[in-house]
């Protein structure tokens, strides 16, 4: 078990959305936790809630449309639901900060990096502007981009998209956060570039010490990354556990087939790749049964019946399933 | 930048040539001259002749418009006329006496200065109106706002003018009826000399019929414009950040809204500019609108000509200068 | 660059807040500058003091329009000539109330033949109404003295120039043609190259006479001594102006007020002017025009107290009617002009007698006065109105309304034709008027009358005033002549030959009726010439009747009212000829400023 | 390079797109050098994969090939017939032959029409069958990509992204072509999804002797799906190889930093290898650095890479690299 | 196959297969307001439509003894001492006009007139803007840039003046007779429409540019899309691209715009017939019926009030209809 203090505890979080079409039910129930300087990867496919459990938490959904709930969100101990909305932008952008998947359309089009880099550092330090154009500079040389001084005032079009990603990440580290999340930051970028990105935030981390959730959909980030990786699909955690275990020792059907669908670099291609037939559940409608019950090969009349909670099944490993993958029996 | 409004300038050039060009023809291609009629009588034809005579009217058509676009000596006839290009825009057929730009140099001004302020109005009640409404979306403010606007853009200005004479001015008696509270000459040759109670208390009136339809339309596009940019990345960025909302919407949003918004001021600038015919006809204001439309009766050639050019003028400016504030506004634009 | 932009708006701002403040009215004026060697006009303002005292005794009227011209002899509209007969004295005048014309300038004028048979006509001028001049930055008035240092009379020789001036085809004078009964006038104005303008029948004998030499004898060449375009004009002034001499403080005037500010389409203000021979019996000292196009605008604006008399917008007359105040303030004047409906005579249906009369007949217009006119406009069966020499009294020459007459006479067209009704309006009969809401009334009024008395259906169209007066000319082909259209003639003097000669005899005028020149033309030239009042007065009586009656070459409708509200502090007339005589007027300024 | 079982064969292909100044007359001011001169052959039957980064001019190449894009210069042979002069209606004739699939799943579906519209449309242009014929080969097509002929009458927007990748496939393959360019199809589609078109494009090639052109910059299923790999870099290709040579005996040094940086979804693995991480971004296509256009980014460049371009050159059979330090490059970065 | 069972059990299969129009439909009809004003289009429409049915009297039918005749219950509406000078009748359910004719029935007959302004009008741009747009966007290169310039160009031209330009001498030409050939037949075309042709095709002519820049501006995004570069793979010819794949995409911003500026030109007739532009008498249109109703605005308040507040709906039915629309065929609210 991990030691360290629990930095957020995030306990029976919903997510839904109300729509013209109905309710979409996007977070289904969500219990999990973060350690201090934790690295904590969340993995799923597009859809599955991994990103708007983190909007949820870091109140960032427009409400309408959108209905959190839960029974608690706790960071550093604190209930952030009972916070008010002061309170609530003081945790945001200098306790708990977010880089997002798109780094086009993340920065303000109109507004110079320099800007953007500095409002943070004004708003949650109090620094005075010459202060906080000298931290940026320094954010920026942090992020590994050359003769930063000078482009601090840029604007965000005459970066590439891996410097404004860098960038990005030089905003959310301004107020050296205790807790990172880094929502798909690579998915828009190109392998090398994303290599740099990963390396850059993973030295970062390891400098400062602070908290990271990097949610992605691609296993193999995450591989090189993370300490322990949630899988969720359809709005739930299907499986928790510390990342030796999870690659070497998957117990729940999804993340086994997930793995198994994967063509990979080191392994000679030997025969077709294993698919999982079938769409994911449409989300209008809350499953009473367990989510991946259509596509799953091991799936059991009692899948039909009711929806599995997350279990301990062993030492830092849970799962939501009804079956042992490994007999291919109830459990 | 400089480079770039060189550049537009130049373009103008074959823009005003064609509109003096069109304008031109197409007036003399209508039955009837400045000439043949004199009030509610026709003119025997020597009379005619006599006058046409005296304007060059006799002249062949293409003479004619050389002599108003470039002048007489440089045709090598005698005439006077210095041309456009110099300055000149010749006499006024009708209004014997004046020049085209004795004319234009009284009513373009009241004319700007009403479509000025109208655009200041529009703009003024328009933008904060849009914004209140995104911000309030789907709420009563939201609602009661968009509907107001909708409501003033449909009701045209020649039935609200009219009833704001009847009720703030007749019934109220809040405003006078009818005129213009700035007399010439001008500041800078187009500015009231005095912005006083009489100035405002004449304007209010036809400002707000011919202002409130515009206003009505910005504040509809500002409203679109800032929800759909309150939906970007960027703006939850900002909050992601802590910012205030009040700061994610200042900041953050309004400029990046506001670009739509100024790509319409042009258009709507003109409109207003040339929409000020009714407005200036049903308030008795000597504008360049009303001018306009009696010219064309009077088959004042040299004055519709002119005139025609002149608001080609200022839409090209117009147009200018929108884009200039544009790419202000938009780093990502640049010209050069 | 924002802070920039707001930092230029404010010091806008500020700066016309900072000038609004300075005290004492603002007054615009012209005035002449010399610049680089050059005198230049240039409009400025003048800071006036606000005067302590009485407010001078002031009328507030509506113009209409903007004045094309103050120029004597370019004036053709009744907006200039209300002004110019303000501030330029004629040679003679008619009485405002009676239409005599009675002496001005001239005080007496004799008619002699002379030695080649022609007729003259010897003015005899007075000699003391001096030449002035306004400035409208002291806002004195100063006698015009000439180079030598001599005030300035009018005198004959200006009376010679002004003629000569109007006639001269340089000047491009709309009127000109009026004075073609002046000997070689039209010659001369048509370009004669044999002529000079010395060649006119016009020459000053000495200071105070000059004599006009007729191309032929016209006993109404007194009316046409009325008109603006023979006043005596400034020589001097124009020629040191140009085409500029009519402007606020250059103008040279003759007349009881002078021209104080003249802003181009916006205001216009005459002072009284003090050196005037009769400055004593003029009592309103300043007068402020407005020029508003709008006539419920200026409605409004009289209701508002702003305007002292105002035109009375159609729509409004019921209202009017029935207001206890507005009905008293109501006057209904006649104006000698006359509307009428001319016939394409040589167009079929319309070249048979019997179709014109019956749609001639058809017409009620009685009903029209009343309905749709509401102006106590008195229906006209003749052409010349109550007033001009020689016009016959209302309904006794013409066809009136008469419903079964005018069926009668169609039916006995069709039946000759063997014609239905149906193929009758096969042939598609065109009414034409120039765009005017007034006019259009009238037309879909006039359309109901003929389709509910004749069964005809008549197609109506409309033009703008240019193109109309364009399709209407004689040399238009007659295909696209509409059948039926309307036109509407005023007097310019109060003398038949202005009228069924002028208009309609087809070799004088401009023929639009299409007719064959016969008894009437032969009869109307004829008159012009008789030296006989009474006699004229006989010919041009049957004259009428043979046009209305007999040929019924087109359709007379109505003479014009002029419908007017003046308050009650305001005292004026209505001068049937000429324009607005306002020195002749009144205002109760104690009761003006009470109401106000 | 012509080998005689070649189906494709591209030569110094070049592909600029001009860059224009002015208004009513205008000057090319620059180009964008999307592809600069690439030659390389596909065999009938292999799948070739091409691999880069966004911007390198790998699908410019491919959309090149098929003639969508008018190459600047150079030729592509197909089946031994030069496209590239080819006239209007030879070309109709060929399109019959090469087809494309595309990468988005939303975009190349035309929204406004139906499943059986969209993959009938070939068909439909090429005026082949009777209607009832065509329909029947619509069934049949979807049938083919595993999807319910009963969809015929649906639109796109009611597919899954998998499904409509299916519904291009389906439409690629109605007119029953020996050559298709596969441009990046799997790239937009979840990783569950990917297997299932990756499976399903591997049986199809099997069915009807299909040759691929495979386009990504997903280095495993390129490795997964490919027969032979070719590497490019800002409009050049810098390695080509047979799969496993490429990934055993890798030469250039953008090809091993590239390979380096692919994360391997493995722990043990990943904490295990050598990473290189290369400085920088890729240079824009419009302004290429001199010499070797990698020379910017590369951890072993020499003087002589700014000034040189390495030629193109097959240093083992097979194996074709242009650099001019491959010996230094496997000593040093791997 | 166990595949194809699966999807068939697949959630979508549940659904019915609707294309993106039906979609835009669906949305449409959710919209409270733009369904309310798309009744009333329609309704009016079909007022206009069956005008004659409606009503006994026909819009040129005197009774002058009835003229400004109003029914007693309209006392209400009326200013103060109106019961001095009314002419009462019962004869007109919603009073009579100055000549004695039914109100209602020539409001009634002016939807005529201003509807087929607002569809003519716009089916006129829209033909022009969609050709032209789509030649230009889909050449694209120096064709494109070449037409763009010519597009550029005419917007420097002030609208409004040159509408009245071009009506002065459409009217004017219009009232000669035909004569032989196409322009005679225009000509004749025109006469029996009431000088309605020529105004629309005037409206039209200049709408046409915004419409044209939306037409590239969509097809420039569509052309770069896959499926139309799918459609050149399958051998497609730029007849067939532009036709099939690109005009129906195209179609729906083109339309939501013609919709939101079909307002305009109801108002750009009204502001025609104010300065005696408009069409003949004794044809009614809400234009005007305005500007003769304006007079009598003190007197007589209720003989605007009819034709403005017609006007005033159908543009506020088309502005909310026209929001409606947009939001209905907004992209990023169909896809996904």
């Amino acid at each position: 078990m991990d030691n360290r203090e629990v930095i957020l505890d995030i306990q029976d979080l919903h997510a839904r959305f109300h729509t013209q079409d109905g309710v979409v039910h996007a977070v289904n129930g969500i219990t999990y936790q973060v350690h201090a300087g934790e690295t904590l990867g969340i993995v799923g496919e597009s859809g599955c809630g991994k990103s708007v459990s983190m909007l949820s938490v870091m109140d960032l959904l427009a409400k309408p449309p959108a209905e959190v709930q839960a029974e608690a969100i706790l960071f550093k101990g604190e209930d952030l639901q009972h916070f008010s909305q002061a309170e609530m932008r003081k945790v945001r952008g200098s306790n708990m900060t977010m880089i997002f998947q798109d780094p086009m359309t993340s920065l303000n089009p109109v507004l110079t990096v320099g800007f953007q880099i500095k409002e943070p550092l004004k708003l949650h330090l109090g620094m005075s502007d010459e202060e906080a154009t000298k931290r940026a500079a320094e954010l920026l040389e942090l992020v590994n981009i050359p003769e930063a001084e000078n482009r601090l005032s840029d604007f965000p079009h005459q970066f590439s998209g891996g410097m404004r990603q860098r960038a990005m990440v030089a905003i959310a580290l301004a107020c050296n956060p205790t807790l990172l999340i880094a929502d798909e930051p690579t998915t828009a970028l190109d392998v090398t570039i994303q290599a740099q990105l990963v390396e850059l935030v993973k030295g970062i981390q390891a400098k400062l010490g602070m908290a990271l959730i990097w949610i992605t959909h691609d296993l193999g980030v995450v591989a090189g990354l993370a300490e322990r990786v949630i899988v969720m699909y359809a709005g739930f955690v299907v499986e928790d556990a510390q990342i030796d275990e999870l690659y070497g020792n998957p117990l729940h059907p999804y993340t086994l087939a997930l793995l198994k669908s994967l063509p990979r670099l080191d392994q000679r291609k030997e025969e077709a790749l294993a698919t999982i037939e079938g769409l994911p559940p449409s989300l209008l409608e809350r499953p009473q049964s367990c989510p991946f019950e259509p596509r799953c090969e091991f799936a059991k009349p009692k899948c039909k019946e009711s929806n599995p909670l997350l279990e301990a099944v062993g030492p830092d490993h849970k799962i939501a399933c009804w079956v042992d993958i490994k007999t291919g029996e109830l459990r | 930048m400089a480079r770039y409004i060189f550049r537009r300038i130049l373009q103008f050039i074959p823009v005003l040539i064609a509109i003096s060009l069109f304008t031109f023809v197409l007036m003399q291609a209508i039955p009837g001259g400045p000439f043949d009629f004199a009030g509610d009588r026709s003119l025997p034809p020597t009379i005619v002749a006599n006058l046409e005579a005296k304007y060059h009217l006799d002249w062949p058509m293409w003479k004619q418009y050389l002599s108003y676009m470039i002048g007489d000596d440089i045709l090598g006839e005698e005439g006077g006329s210095r041309g456009v290009i110099r300055g000149d825009f010749g006499p006024s057929y009708h209004f014997r006496g004046q020049t085209v730009a004795d004319i234009i140099k009284i009513t373009l001004p009241v004319s700007a200065q009403l479509g000025f302020m109208s655009l200041l109005l529009a703009i003024i009640i328009g933008i904060p109106a849009g914004i209140i409404a995104a911000l309030n979306q789907n709420s009563w403010i939201d609602y009661t706002t968009t509907f107001g606007a909708v409501m003033f853009v449909s009701i045209p200005n020649m039935v609200l003018a009219p009833i704001l004479i009847w009720i703030f001015a007749l019934i109220l008696g809040w405003f006078p009826v009818a005129g213009w509270g700035a007399k010439p000459p001008y500041l800078l040759g187009f500015l009231p000399t005095a912005l006083n109670k009489e100035f405002f208390s004449h304007a209010i009136m036809p400002v707000f019929a011919l202002g409130t339809g515009s206003a009505a339309g910005i504040a509809r596009l500002t409203r679109a414009s800032l929800l759909q940019v309150i939906g970007e990345d960027y703006i939850r960025t900002a909050r992601a950040k802590g910012l205030r909302e009040r700061a994610v919407i200042v900041i953050h949003a309004l400029k990046n809204s506001l670009i739509p918004v100024v790509t319409i001021l042009g258009p709507a600038f003109a409109a207003l500019l040339t929409g000020t015919f009714i407005v200036e006809q049903i308030f008795g204001i000597n504008g360049m609108g009303k001018h306009f439309v009696t010219s064309v009766g009077n088959r004042d050639y040299q004055v519709i000509t002119s005139v025609t050019l002149l608001y080609a003028v200022v839409l090209v400016i117009a147009n200018l200068v929108v884009d200039i504030t544009y790419a202000w506004l938009d780093p990502r634009i640049r010209y050069d | 660059m924002r802070k920039r932009l707001l930092a230029l708006f404010s010091v806008l701002i500020v700066g016309a807040l900072v000038l609004s403040a300075c005290g004492g009215e603002t007054v615009v004026e012209t005035v002449i500058v010399e610049k680089e060697g050059e005198t230049i006009i240039e409009t400025v303002v003048v800071e006036k003091e606000a005067e302590a005292g009485e407010i001078p005794v002031t009328l507030n009227l509506n113009l209409g329009t903007e004045p094309p011209t103050l120029d004597p002899s370019l004036a053709t509209d009744t907006t200039s000539v209300d002004i110019q007969e303000n501030l330029f004295i004629g040679l003679t005048n008619f009485n405002p109330v009676t239409n005599e014309v009675e002496p001005y300038l001239a005080t007496s004028w004799d008619i002699a033949e002379n030695a080649d048979g022609e007729q003259t006509w010897t003015f005899h001028l007075r000699d003391d109404v001096p030449w002035v001049k306004y400035d409208p930055i002291s806002g004195e008035t100063t006698q015009e003295v000439d180079a030598d240092g001599n005030p300035r009379f009018v005198n004959a020789y200006d009376v010679e120039y002004g003629v000569k001036r109007t006639v001269d085809p340089a000047t491009g004078s709309d009127y000109a043609y009026v004075t073609y009964v002046i000997k070689n006038a039209a010659a001369i104005n048509g370009g004669d190259e044999e002529l000079t303008i010395d060649d006119l029948g016009v020459k000053a004998l000495d200071e105070t006479t000059v004599e006009f030499t007729l191309e032929y004898p016209a006993g109404y060449f007194d009316g046409i001594s009325t008109m603006w375009i023979v006043k005596p004009m400034p020589a001097w002034a124009i020629d040191e102006w140009g085409d500029k001499w009519t402007e606020a403080g250059l103008i040279v005037t003759s007349g009881p007020y002078v021209l104080e500010s003249w802003i181009h389409g916006g205001e216009l203000s005459l002072v009284k002017n003090p050196l005037w021979i009769a400055a004593d019996s003029v009592q309103i000292e300043r007068v402020d025009f407005v020029m508003i196009t709008e006539a419920s605008t200026s409605f409004a604006l009289y209701e508002n107290n702003e305007l002292d008399s105002t035109g009375v917008p159609l729509p409004e007359m019921d209202r009017v009617k029935a207001d206890p105040v507005l009905s008293e303030e109501l006057r209904i004047a006649p104006v000698p002009c006359t509307y009428y409906y001319g016939f394409t005579n040589s167009k079929p249906p319309l070249d048979d007698v019997r179709v014109r009369r019956a749609f001639s007949q058809a017409i009620d217009r009685q009903s029209l006065a009343d309905n749709v006119l509401k102006g106590g406009q008195i229906p006209a069966t003749s052409f010349a109105p109550p007033g001009i020499f020689g016009a016959p009294e209302p309904g006794t020459v013409g066809l009136g309304y008469d419903a079964a007459a005018a069926k009668a006479s169609l039916q006995e067209y069709l039946d000759e034709k063997g014609m239905t009704i149906d193929e009758f309006n096969a042939l598609d009969v065109v009414l034409m008027h120039n765009t005017s809401e007034g006019h259009a009334r009238i037309a879909a009024a006039i359309q109901q009358m003929w389709a509910d008395v004749l069964g005809v259906t008549v197609r109506v169209e409309n033009q703008e005033w240019a193109v109309y007066l364009d399709t209407l000319k004689n040399t238009t082909p007659l295909e696209d002549m509409p059948h039926i259209w309307r036109l509407g003639w005023c007097a310019d003097y109060p003398d038949e030959n202005n009228w069924v000669h002028e208009v309609f005899n087809a070799d004088a005028g401009a023929n639009r009726l299409r007719r064959e020149a016969g008894e009437f033309d032969a009869l109307t030239a004829a008159a012009g010439i008789e030296p006989d009042p009474a006699k004229r007065a006989e010919m041009y009586a049957e004259a009428e009747r043979l046009l209305t009656e007999v040929e019924t070459a087109y359709a007379p409708i109505y003479h014009y009212t002029s419908v007017n509200v003046s308050k009650p502090w305001l005292t004026r007339n209505f001068p049937a000829i000429g324009g607005i005589d306002i020195y002749n007027w009144t205002v109760d300024m104690d009761a003006k400023l009470a109401a106000q | 390079m012509a080998e005689n079982n070649s189906l494709v064969r591209v030569e110094k292909l070049v592909k600029h797109f001009p860059i224009t100044q002015g208004v009513i007359i205008q000057r090319q001011v620059g180009a964008v050098k999307a592809v600069d001169g690439i030659s390389f052959d596909i065999k009938h039957g292999e799948t070739l994969g091409l691999v880069g980064e966004s911007g390198c001019g790998k699908s410019t190449t491919g959309r090149t090939i098929l003639q969508l894009h008018e190459p600047t210069a150079g030729k592509v042979y197909y089946d031994g017939e030069d496209l590239t002069t080819m006239g209007e209606s030879d070309l109709r004739r060929l399109r019959r032959e090469m087809q494309i699939i595309f990468q988005d799943p939303y975009a190349s579906l035309n929204p406004r029409m139906t499943i059986g519209d969209i993959i009938g449309e070939p068909l439909d242009i090429h005026k082949i069958g009777t209607a009832k014929e065509r329909l029947e080969r619509v069934q049949e097509l979807l049938n083919l990509v595993r999807l319910n002929p009963f969809f015929i009458k649906r639109y796109p927007h009611e597919f899954s992204g998998g499904q409509r990748q299916r519904i291009g496939v389906a439409r690629a393959l109605a007119l029953n072509p020996n050559f298709i360019v596969c441009d990046e199809p799997i790239s937009a589609l979840d990783v569950s999804v990917q297997a299932q078109v990756v499976n399903l494009l591997e049986e199809l090639q099997e069915k009807f002797d299909l040759t691929y052109l495979f386009i990504a910059h997903d280095l495993s299923m390129v490795r997964h799906i490919s027969d032979r790999i070719a590497v490019m870099y800002l409009g050049k290709l810098v390695e080509l190889a047979d799969k496993d040579e490429l990934f055993y005996n890798k030469m250039h040094p953008y090809a091993i930093a590239l390979l380096s940086a692919v994360p391997i979804p493995d722990p043990v693995k990943e904490r295990q290898r050598k990473r290189i991480i290369l400085e920088g971004d890729v240079p824009s296509p419009a302004k290429p650095p001199s010499g070797c256009r990698f020379h910017t980014r590369c951890p072993i460049a020499q003087d002589i890479c700014k000034v040189e371009d390495p030629p193109f050159e097959e240093k083992t059979p097979g194996h074709w690299v242009a650099c001019h330090f491959t010996k230094k490059a496997q000593e040093e970065m791997l | 196959m166990a595949v194809a069972d699966l999807e068939l059990n697949s959630s979508i299969t549940q659904q019915k297969e609707r294309s993106l129009w039906q979609k835009s439909m669906d949305r449409l009809l959710r919209n409270k307001l733009a369904v309310i004003s798309g009744i009333f289009i329609i309704l009016m429409v079909l007022v206009a439509v069956f005008a004659k049915q409606l009503t006994p009297y026909t819009y040129a039918e005197q009774d002058l003894i009835a003229n400004n005749a109003i029914p007693k219950w309209m006392l209400f509406i009326m200013p103060e001492g109106a019961e001095n000078y009314a002419n009462f009748s019962d004869k007109f359910p919603l009073a009579a006009d100055h000549l004695g004719r039914d109100l209602l029935t020539r409001t009634i007959f002016g939807a005529r007139v201003s509807l087929t302004i607002a569809f003519a009008g716009s089916l006129v741009s829209l033909l022009i803007g969609i050709v032209y747009g789509m030649i230009s966007g889909y050449a694209g290169g120096r064709v494109d840039n070449l037409m763009m310039r010519v597009v550029d160009f005419l917007w420097a031209f002030p609208f409004l003046i040159v509408v009245i330009l071009l009506q002065t001498y459409f009217k004017a030409i219009a009232s000669r007779s035909g004569g032989e050939g196409m322009g005679g037949a225009f000509i004749n075309l025109n006469n029996q429409m009431g000088g309605l042709l020529f105004l629309f095709i005037a409206i039209g002519l200049i709408n046409w540019l915004g419409m044209a820049r939306i037409a590239r501006g969509q097809v420039l995004s569509y052309k770069q899309m896959e499926f139309v570069e799918a459609a050149h793979a399958l051998g497609a010819n730029d007849t067939r691209i532009m036709f099939k794949h690109l005009l129906p995409n195209i179609l729906g911003p083109l339309i939501v715009a013609e919709t939101m500026a079909i307002p305009g030109y109801i108002f750009t007739e009204a502001f025609l017939s104010f300065i005696g532009l408009g069409v003949n008498a004794p044809t009614p249109s809400w234009g005007i019926m305005i500007q003769e109703g304006v007079q009598a605005l003190r007197s007589y308040p209720n003989q605007v009030l009819l034709p403005a507040i017609a006007l005033s709906l159908t543009t506020l039915a088309f502005n909310f209809l026209g929001d409606g629309l947009r939001d209905a065929f907004d992209p990023r609210q169909i896809d996904k």
